[in-house]
Formats: C-alpha cells, sequence, structure tokens
C-alpha cells in the first residue's frame, strides 16, 4: 500500500522513528466496534469487563463505527447479517482492522456442513487481520488475538510497500 | 383435569367430522387429528370453553412427513410429490392443569391451514415461522412473510426434507 | 496583568493579545482535557474493579496521547449527504464555545484572560454556543440518532440554563457584583468566608444565608453538569439508545474535538461553580507565600487550588457518571421546570429578602 | 396551508449497543414518543432445527447448548430430559443432584448477565461490571467441573459427561457464602436506585391475561403477579425435594408487572436459587454418574414434548421420533421467541428510551429467538 510510495526510495532514520511513533499510536489505542454477534459476542464482552480488561491494551467498545478502529466478528455470521457487517465495516474510517472471533466467523465453525443460512467464514465478504480459534474463544484467546495484531501494526509502515 | 380422551370425546360431541381422530401411536402423547380448515374454530372452542380453558399455545411446529413418492427430478437429486405436511399445536391450560396436543395435517402441494393467530397472539410469529421453514399457508393470517430467512429468499422452505441449497445468495457462497 | 506585562515586552497589544489569548489553552486547556479523559478511564477503571490502561508508559499515563496521535491519522469521512460547510464547522465551533468560556474564569488573582464586568453573564451566554454547534451537528449529519441527540440536547441546555442564570442573579443580589475576580476577591482569606457559608463578613445574615446558598449550590451543580451532557443527564449521547448522540457520524479529529472539548468544558463548569461558591482560586487556609513573606509564591498557590477545586468537581462528576443510571428525556424537562426553576426562584426570593432586611 | 408532517422511522440495529445481540427494529417515530415498533429477526438464524436432523441424538448436544448461550447447562438438561422421556431411562440419583446444581448456578449466572445488561441500558455501567465479576466465579466453577467457561456438552442422555471434581463441593459452597452479601450489593446499588425506579416503575407494563394469552414465560410472567413456574406446577429432575420461593411482581413501585417488577423477581430467583443449591450441596448422595449413560440412543417411535424452567422461561423440546438413531424432527419451543412478540405491544406509545428499557427487562437471547 504506502502512502508516499515512491516518494522515499528507503526508510531513512526520520521516516523509520516517524513510522514507529505513528504505529505506536494506532495499536495502542485500538478501539473496537461495539458490536457482538452470538456466543463469543459474550465472551467478548467478558474480556472487557473487569476480570480480563481489555482497557488495560487501551481498547474500549465505541458504538459508532465511525469512530472505531478494530472490528471484532464476534459469532456466527449469517447470510442476512453478511451484508451489514459489510456495509459496518466499510463505515469505518481507515486504518481499520478485523479480527475474527470463533470458528463460526473463521469458516463456519459447528454450522459448516448443514448451514443453510450460514456464511461459512467472514472472509467471503471482508478482509480478516486475525484470526481467534475457538467456539467460544476463551478471553485469553482474545487477548492472544489481539497482540497479534498488535505486532502486525508494529511492522506496518506508510513509506515501504507492505507486502 | 381432563385427560385426552375426554377431550377427544368433548370436541368429537361439538364438532363431529372436524375432528378425525384421536392418533395414539405414540406412547407419550396422544394427539388429536383435526381439519386444517376448522382449526380456528375448534381453537376458539378449546380457549374459551370453561372446562377447557386452554388459555396458552405452548408450541405450534411444523412438521414434514414425507410420506409423498420420490421422484427423481434431476440428476442425482430426488424431490418428493404429493403426501403432506402437518402442522402440531400443544395447548395448555394454566387454571385447569391439562395439557393437549392437536394436529393438522395438509397436502404438501397447497398446504392451506386456517390461522389461529386471533385466539392465541403468540401463534403469529409461530406461523410466520412454519411458513418460512415449510410453506404452509395459514389462512387469515394478518401478516404472512418471512420471519427468520431473508425476505428475498428464493430457494424455497428448508426444512422441508426436499431442500436443496443454492450455490450463491447476493454473491456469496453457500456452501462450505 | 499578564497582559500589560506581555505588551510592555513586546511593544505590541494585539500580539500581546493573541499570546494572552492562546496561553490559557495550551498551558491549561489542551493539557487538562488530555489528562482528563484519562482520569475518567482510571477512575472508572478503579471504581470497577479494574486497572484502566496499563501499557502505554507508567500505568498508562500516555494513553490520551497515543489516542490523539491514533486520532489524527484517522480517515476523515463525509458522507454525501452529509451538509458540508456546517458538518465541517460545528466541531470547531464546539470547541470556541467552550475555550471562550474560560476568557472570563480567573486562574488566579492575576491571570484572567480579561477583566470582564459581566464576567458571568458573558459566561451563560457564551456556553450557549454549545447549542448551536450541536444543533448543526445533528442536523447536517444527516442521520436521525444524531437529528434525535441534538433535539434532546437542545431542549435540555436552553432549559437547564434557566436555573443556573436564577442563582447566578441569587449571587448577585447577595454581593452586588457580575465580575468573578470581584467574586473571587472577596472570599478571599479562610474557607468560612466562601459564598457556600454564607459569603464573607460576621453578623446575622451570613448566618441566615447559609442554608439557601446551599440549595443555590447544589442547584447549579446540578444544572451544569445537565449542561455538559454528563450522567445523569448524558441523553443527547445516551450511548444505549442512540449509538453516539449528536456525533455519530464524525469520525478522526473532528471527533476528537467533540471529545476535548466536552472535557474542556467539564472543566469550565466546574470552575464556575467553584468561583461561586467554593472561593475560586482562594485557598481555604491562607497562603504560604504570606506567610513565608514570599509574594510571587501567591499566584502559584491560587493556580494550585484552583485547578485542585476545579479537578475536585470533575472527579465528582464523573463519580456520578459511573455510579447512576441515566433519566428519561421527559423527567429530565421534569426536573428541570418542576423542582429546579422553582426552588431556585424561591431561593432568590428569600435570599433578596435576607439582604434587603 | 397545513404544514405535511410524517412519521419518522427510525431503524435500531441489527448493530445497536442495547439490542441484546442482532435484534432489528423498526421504530415509527413522532418526535421521541414510538408510535409502532416492528421487530426484525433472522439475522443469526443458524439452522439449528435442520442440523438436528442430520445428527444422531447424542451429537445435538452441543447445537443445544449454543441455543441460549448464556444458560448452556439448562438447555443441555431440557433436551437430556426430553430425549430420557423418549426412551423412558431413569438417572442415578446423584446425577440429579448434580444437575440441579449446575442448573441453578447457571440461572444465577444467566441472570446475573440480564441485571447487568438491563443496568447497562437504563445507562448505569457500573453494575453491569460487578455482575460480570460474580459470573467469572460461576464459569470458573463449571470450568473446574467440565473444563468450559460458556457451552459445556456435559449433561449427556442419561447421565453425565464425568463426575464432579473433588473440590467441587467445597468451592461452592464458598461462593454460596461468598455470594449472598452481593445480592445486597446489587440492591443497593441499582434496584433501589431513585433514578433507576423511575426509569422502570410503571413502564411496559404487561397485564396477566395477556401475558398468559401470549404465553409469556418465566420471571417476564411472574413479573406479572402469577406463580407459576415449571419447577413447582411441573415438576421435573428432583425439584420436589427443596424447599424454596417462586417470587411473583408485587407492584412494589409502580403497578404489577412494569419493568421495575419484572427485573426484581430476577434478583430474588438468584437468592433462591442459592438456598436450592445450598441445600443439593448438603444432600447429594455418592453413586456413579455414568452408570445408566445408554449405549446407542435409538428411541421408539413417537412424539414426545417435555419443558423446563430455564432463566429465561419455559423452554422445551418437542420431538418426532421415527425409530432411528437420528430426530426426525426437532422443534424447539424458545422462550426468548415467544417473550420478544409481546414487544410490539408493551411498546405503543412509550419513549425511544423506554423501547430499549422494556426490551432489557423481558431478557432475551438472540440465539435462542432465531436458533
Amino acid at each position: 500500500m504506502g502512502l508516499l510510495d515512491k516518494e522515499f526510495s528507503d526508510g531513512n532514520i526520520v521516516i523509520t522513528k516517524t513510522d514507529d511513533l505513528l504505529n505506536w499510536a494506532r495499536l495502542s489505542s485500538l478501539w473496537q466496534v461495539g458490536f457482538g454477534l452470538a456466543c463469543c459476542a459474550i465472551e467478548m464482552m467478558a474480556t472487557s469487563a473487569s476480570h480480563y480488561d481489555f482497557d488495560r491494551f487501551g481498547v474500549i467498545p465505541r458504538n459508532s463505527p465511525r469512530q472505531a478502529d478494530v472490528i471484532i466478528i464476534s459469532g456466527t455470521v449469517t447470510l442476512k447479517m453478511a451484508q451489514r457487517i459489510k456495509r459496518l465495516y466499510e463505515q469505518m474510517p481507515d486504518p481499520k482492522y478485523v479480527i475474527s472471533m470463533g470458528s463460526c466467523s473463521n469458516c463456519g465453525g459447528p454450522y459448516w456442513d448443514h448451514g443453510y443460512h450460514v456464511l461459512k467464514g467472514i472472509d467471503r465478504v471482508i478482509p480478516v487481520d486475525v484470526y481467534v480459534p475457538g467456539c467460544p474463544p476463551r478471553p485469553e484467546a482474545l487477548l492472544e488475538g489481539l497482540l497479534k495484531l498488535q505486532e502486525k501494526i508494529r511492522n506496518e509502515s506508510t513509506v515501504k510497500k507492505s507486502a | 383435569m381432563k385427560n385426552d380422551e375426554e377431550i377427544f370425546e368433548i370436541l368429537k360431541a361439538k364438532f363431529g367430522d372436524s375432528i378425525i381422530e384421536l392418533n395414539a401411536k405414540s406412547p407419550f402423547e396422544k394427539v388429536i387429528v383435526i381439519a386444517p380448515l376448522k382449526i380456528k374454530e375448534v381453537s376458539y372452542f378449546l380457549r374459551d370453553d370453561s372446562e377447557l380453558d386452554f388459555c396458552s399455545l405452548v408450541l405450534l411446529s411444523g412438521v414434514d412427513d414425507a410420506n409423498g413418492e420420490k421422484v427423481e427430478l434431476e440428476e442425482g437429486f430426488k424431490g418428493i410429490q404429493g403426501g403432506t405436511l402437518s402442522v402440531y399445536y400443544h395447548l395448555e391450560s394454566i387454571n385447569q392443569k391439562q395439557k393437549a396436543t392437536l394436529k393438522v395435517s395438509t397436502s404438501r402441494e397447497n398446504p392451506e391451514v386456517e390461522s389461529v393467530s386471533d385466539v392465541w397472539r403468540n401463534a403469529d410469529w409461530h406461523e410466520r415461522e412454519a411458513f418460512d421453514m415449510y410453506g404452509i399457508k395459514f389462512l387469515n393470517h394478518p401478516d404472512l412473510r418471512r420471519i427468520l430467512m431473508p425476505e428475498d429468499w428464493e430457494a424455497g422452505y428448508p426444512l422441508r426434507k426436499d431442500y436443496r441449497n443454492p450455490e450463491f445468495y447476493q454473491g456469496m457462497k453457500v456452501p462450505y | 496583568m499578564i497582559f500589560d506585562w506581555l505588551s510592555s515586552l513586546i511593544g505590541n497589544e494585539i500580539i500581546a493579545g493573541i499570546i494572552c489569548a492562546c496561553l490559557p489553552l495550551f498551558l491549561f486547556i489542551l493539557p487538562f482535557a488530555l489528562v482528563a479523559v484519562l482520569m475518567e478511564r482510571k477512575v472508572s477503571a478503579h471504581m470497577q474493579d479494574r486497572l484502566g490502561p496499563m501499557r502505554t508508559g507508567y500505568h498508562g499515563i500516555i494513553q490520551t496521547i497515543a489516542d490523539i496521535l491514533k486520532l489524527f491519522q484517522k480517515e476523515d469521512i463525509m458522507s454525501n449527504e452529509v451538509d458540508k460547510p456546517l458538518f465541517n464547522i460545528a466541531p470547531v465551533l464546539t470547541f470556541i464555545g467552550s475555550y471562550a468560556a474560560f476568557a472570563a474564569i480567573p486562574f488566579t488573582s492575576n491571570f484572567i484572560g480579561t477583566k470582564l464586568d459581566l464576567g458571568i453573564v458573558y459566561i451563560l451566554g457564551v456556553s450557549s454556543f454549545g447549542v448551536v454547534s450541536i444543533l448543526m451537528a445533528g442536523w447536517s449529519s444527516n442521520n436521525k440518532y444524531s437529528l434525535l441527540g441534538a433535539m434532546r440536547s437542545a431542549a435540555q441546555l436552553v432549559s437547564y440554563e434557566i436555573p443556573t442564570f436564577l442563582v447566578v442573579v441569587t449571587l448577585i443580589t447577595v454581593t452586588g457584583t457580575t465580575s468573578l475576580l470581584n467574586l473571587s476577591e472577596m472570599q478571599t482569606g479562610h474557607f468560612w468566608n466562601w459564598m457556600i457559608l454564607g459569603g464573607p463578613g460576621l453578623n446575622l445574615t451570613k448566618f441566615l444565608l447559609i442554608p439557601f446558598m446551599i440549595v443555590g449550590a447544589v442547584i447549579v451543580f446540578i444544572s451544569t453538569l445537565a449542561e455538559v451532557n454528563r450522567t445523569p443527564f448524558d441523553v443527547p449521547e445516551a450511548d444505549s439508545e442512540l449509538v453516539a448522540g449528536y456525533y455519530t457520524e464524525y469520525s478522526g479529529m473532528k471527533f476528537a474535538m467533540f471529545f476535548l472539548a466536552e472535557y474542556a468544558n467539564m472543566f469550565a463548569v466546574s470552575a464556575i461553580v467553584s468561583a461561586l461558591f467554593f472561593g475560586g482560586y482562594q485557598s481555604p487556609f491562607g497562603y504560604l507565600g504570606n506567610l513565608l513573606g514570599v509574594s510571587w509564591l501567591v499566584p502559584f498557590e491560587q493556580l494550585f487550588w484552583f485547578t485542585l477545586k476545579g479537578c475536585l468537581f470533575v472527579f465528582v462528576q464523573m463519580w456520578l457518571r459511573w455510579t447512576l443510571p441515566r433519566l428519561r428525556v421527559d423527567q429530565l424537562m421534569t426536573l428541570c421546570w418542576k423542582y429546579l426553576i422553582p426552588f431556585a426562584f424561591a431561593n432568590l426570593l428569600i435570599v433578596g429578602l435576607l439582604v434587603v432586611l | 396551508m397545513a404544514l405535511k408532517t410524517e412519521e419518522m422511522v427510525l431503524n435500531m440495529g441489527p448493530q445497536h449497543p442495547s439490542t441484546h445481540g442482532v435484534l432489528r427494529l423498526e421504530l415509527e417515530l413522532e418526535g421521541e414518543l414510538v408510535l409502532n415498533v416492528r421487530p426484525h429477526l433472522g439475522y443469526l438464524h443458524r439452522c439449528f432445527e435442520k442440523h438436528c436432523e442430520a445428527m444422531t441424538y447424542p451429537q445435538v448436544i452441543p447445537y443445544v447448548d449454543r441455543l441460549d448461550y448464556l444458560a448452556a447447562m439448562s438447555n443441555e438438561l431440557t433436551y437430556a430430559i426430553t430425549c430420557e422421556k423418549l426412551m423412558n431411562i431413569q438417572v442415578p440419583e446423584r446425577v440429579e443432584y448434580i444437575r440441579v446444581i449446575m442448573v441453578e448456578l447457571q440461572r444465577i449466572a444467566s441472570h446475573l448477565v440480564a441485571l447487568g445488561t438491563f443496568g447497562l441500558d437504563i445507562g448505569a455501567f457500573t453494575p453491569f461490571l460487578y455482575c460480570f465479576i460474580d459470573r467469572e466465579k460461576i464459569l470458573s466453577l463449571f470450568e473446574l467441573t467440565c473444563g468450559a467457561r460458556m457451552l459445556y456438552n456435559y449433561i449427556w442422555i442419561g447421565g453425565l459427561s464425568h463426575d464432579l471434581h473433588p473440590d467441587f463441593i467445597r468451592l461452592a459452597k464458598e461462593f454460596v457464602q461468598y455470594f449472598k452479601p452481593h445480592v445486597a450489593e446489587l440492591n443497593n446499588l441499582l434496584s433501589y436506585n431513585k433514578i433507576f425506579i423511575e426509569r422502570t416503575a410503571n413502564v411496559g407494563v404487561l397485564p396477566l391475561e395477556a401475558a398468559i394469552n401470549y404465553n409469556i414465560t418465566g420471571p417476564s410472567l411472574r413479573g406479572s403477579g402469577i406463580k407459576w413456574d415449571l419447577r413447582k406446577n411441573d415438576p421435573y429432575s428432583i425439584y420436589d425435594k427443596f424447599d424454596f420461593d417462586i417470587p411473583v411482581g408485587k407492584g412494589t413501585f409502580g403497578q404489577v408487572g412494569d419493568c421495575w417488577d419484572r427485573y426484581f423477581v430476577r434478583v430474588v430467583e438468584m437468592e433462591q436459587s442459592l438456598r436450592i443449591i445450598e441445600q443439593a450441596l448438603e444432600q447429594i448422595p455418592e453413586g456413579d454418574v455414568t452408570s445408566a449413560l445408554p449405549k446407542r440412543v435409538k428411541p421408539p417411535e413417537g412424539t414426545v414434548y417435555a419443558r423446563t424452567e430455564n432463566p429465561k422461561g419455559e423452554l422445551g423440546f418437542f420431538i418426532v421420533s421415527n425409530g432411528s438413531l437420528n430426530p426426525y424432527r426437532v422443534k424447539v419451543k424458545p422462550p426468548s421467541f415467544v417473550n420478544l412478540t409481546v414487544l410490539g405491544e408493551l411498546c405503543k406509545g412509550c419513549f425511544i428510551s423506554d423501547v430499549i428499557a422494556i426490551l432489557g427487562s423481558i431478557d432475551i437471547v438472540m440465539g435462542e429467538v432465531d436458533r
């Protein structure tokens, strides 16, 4: 991608440091869309609640997608819901990230075979950054997924091509 | 408190031919079979009669009996022609502490049952669900639309035994 | 005083005026908003048996800086249907409204943006700016949630101005001044000179006034709480009903402006409450500087007390927010029109009588 | 010339902070007043009934968990009871006791979420987190028993997957002692809060006749003032051995059947569940929990309907068996689905904020509404 493609041939020290700063800001203030789908949403709430405390990592739920950075697809995505999720994703401002939480949104989960109304994987509709397996994933697993996402953001660059 | 035979006798005496039989095949509950276009009348009586007093409809469920003949429609796919679809009504009386199970059967090609949503208000959504899943048409229903599936779902009625999933819905691949 | 000093230093009154105007913004309001956002998160977290932000700096002290830096990087979404000029002006206007209020608030006896004689009246007038910007934001967003939030907010702000003003009038009848600086100066000395304890002097009227002053302080605190849209009066941005109220459609820096303005507003109203009833920048126990004979210490002590009192009230606002449920919009109006305004009015009459007698 | 006016149609959901998942409401508004509410369902329709037809009887249990995912144990119990009725299995005494303990713990956990989110809808954020703290304690007990936090697959047809952990009884007793004062804390923080009462009393009044005609069940029905609890009125398992009360709505701060009554019934029910758990923990006998597990679940032909009192209301399973290894048809009687039908009736003429309060007070779970 790269915001300033071809403007700088290499990342020099100024750009690298700026990158580090901006990435640090993005990764330490990932606001999630306050949005739950199914069983996993309860575990997501438990992760935000006192025992696991998402807020330690700077994650707070914002109800409006306009003010959010990360959307956690927490649960089974049905065909009826998939279009709404796509629209929700499109409403979020860039840079935005997606965590797919739970088997259902990864690949259809237990509903993969006979689920006539279940979308088999949210990645058929929107791009996913981190997949968290489990049915439902434990809060620790979701935290691990968040750390993985932070790791991913840490290695991003506004100048260098990401791929 | 009345048992199923007594309720059946009362209904038989009142409605005659509309009450078809008392089906005791199942060892767990006896089912009173009623003509599909008379169910509303019978329901009103069951609710309003002081001895029966079935004040609430616990459950309304459609069932695909799949008792028609299996025909090969396309290569490898078997459809069902003929036979019946059924609707089961589980009733309960809180005051009389009694339960009853009713059943109506209707043809698979043109499934029509009288709606009971005037009698028990919660039947509204139950009937919409049965319509959604089996395509059973409830006559005189106030708002018979699909309830769970998307309204533009064209692939048929998912809980029928010969249902086949579409390949795509609005550009999304449906099978795994 | 700062202005005089600056203009003599620079030799140009206009530049000095601009610098003077910018000083509170950069010295106080922005840092305070940053601190307040973090404070809110920490206060709420510790009330809820959590830790709050922990990963950015020691116990997350630079969390808000990360938030702001991130909001700088966000895409600024503007959908086709919005009313573009209004949509762009609204956040700026909100910030102007809350910033302009600081012009007449005395931070210390020496440092006040402008020594307006009508200080308190000016603040009440300027804070109505908020209504306009909120209506603008709600209307221009072309979003039903925003619109509902804006309508609620406008009704609420306009209504709650009235009890505030009635209490202010009460104070004016007692003190005879509308300048916040004079008002704060009057409450000098010790805490028994504060208006909540009947004001300076030692006579019968002072003791008779005490209960009515307490009532007045409570009313003004409640109504200012409503004016900054804090729980239990946060119906305009009721997040469980209206998603995010009037700023539902805003993203990136525009949202950050609303966000910062809210916290700046919180401090502004806290400062007003403390200036009116709790001695403003005055120390409750006399000054260390006077005691030691170090006169330059006094303004700093005053700034310290001013900030402390302001933060205390901000803390109370946060405490309420994380404890109480939210009122419904009609109950909000009932509270204002059926309880606060009659009480404030009766209070005004009684205090007026007492002062005349 | 008269100005032309029209109602504003507000779409609430499927992504909305307080529609408890993915319910979508279409509100017709006149200013803040709600003229009409039309719920739209199906955003979480996961084809449960189709899956049942394709699975064998024991394989259905994990899917049953995912119906009312806040009360998975209760769902499993209902399904197990239905299948046991179908196959005529008597389960050992110890199994019954363990089931009752689990289900009552689950009831507390489910009510804690219901009360917490209700508070959240009204605008009180902190009680929600306090409820979740207590819920975590219950979940850790479940985790000790069967390794999972939310969806357990623990209660099997004819028994349990395995016995209790040796420490379970001690820890459960500790939990009961720990939790008792917390109900009072919740009452102080939320139930008797003046603003909370203002928001919920006299709001969304559900008259008893309407409740019965709509077949509302569970705390929402009892909030309207009738003592109807399947644990007493149609006893299953071993509930007739315990001593507990059925709380009903009394209209303490308003009319009988308002949101506050429905809310408070749940609070008192948690206390009663604690009583049941205490008694069960004292009386629990020794025994083998897997002795009655059938080798092959192949029930005879026939139809059966069995039901239990779930935290949300009456959960029932209607199973049509054709004598094979797979159920021919499984139809769920979902309490949340039925309770939601009354929403349109309750919301006519109230404010937008009240819609949220009413929805919170009837406590739905979308997994069960849409299945």
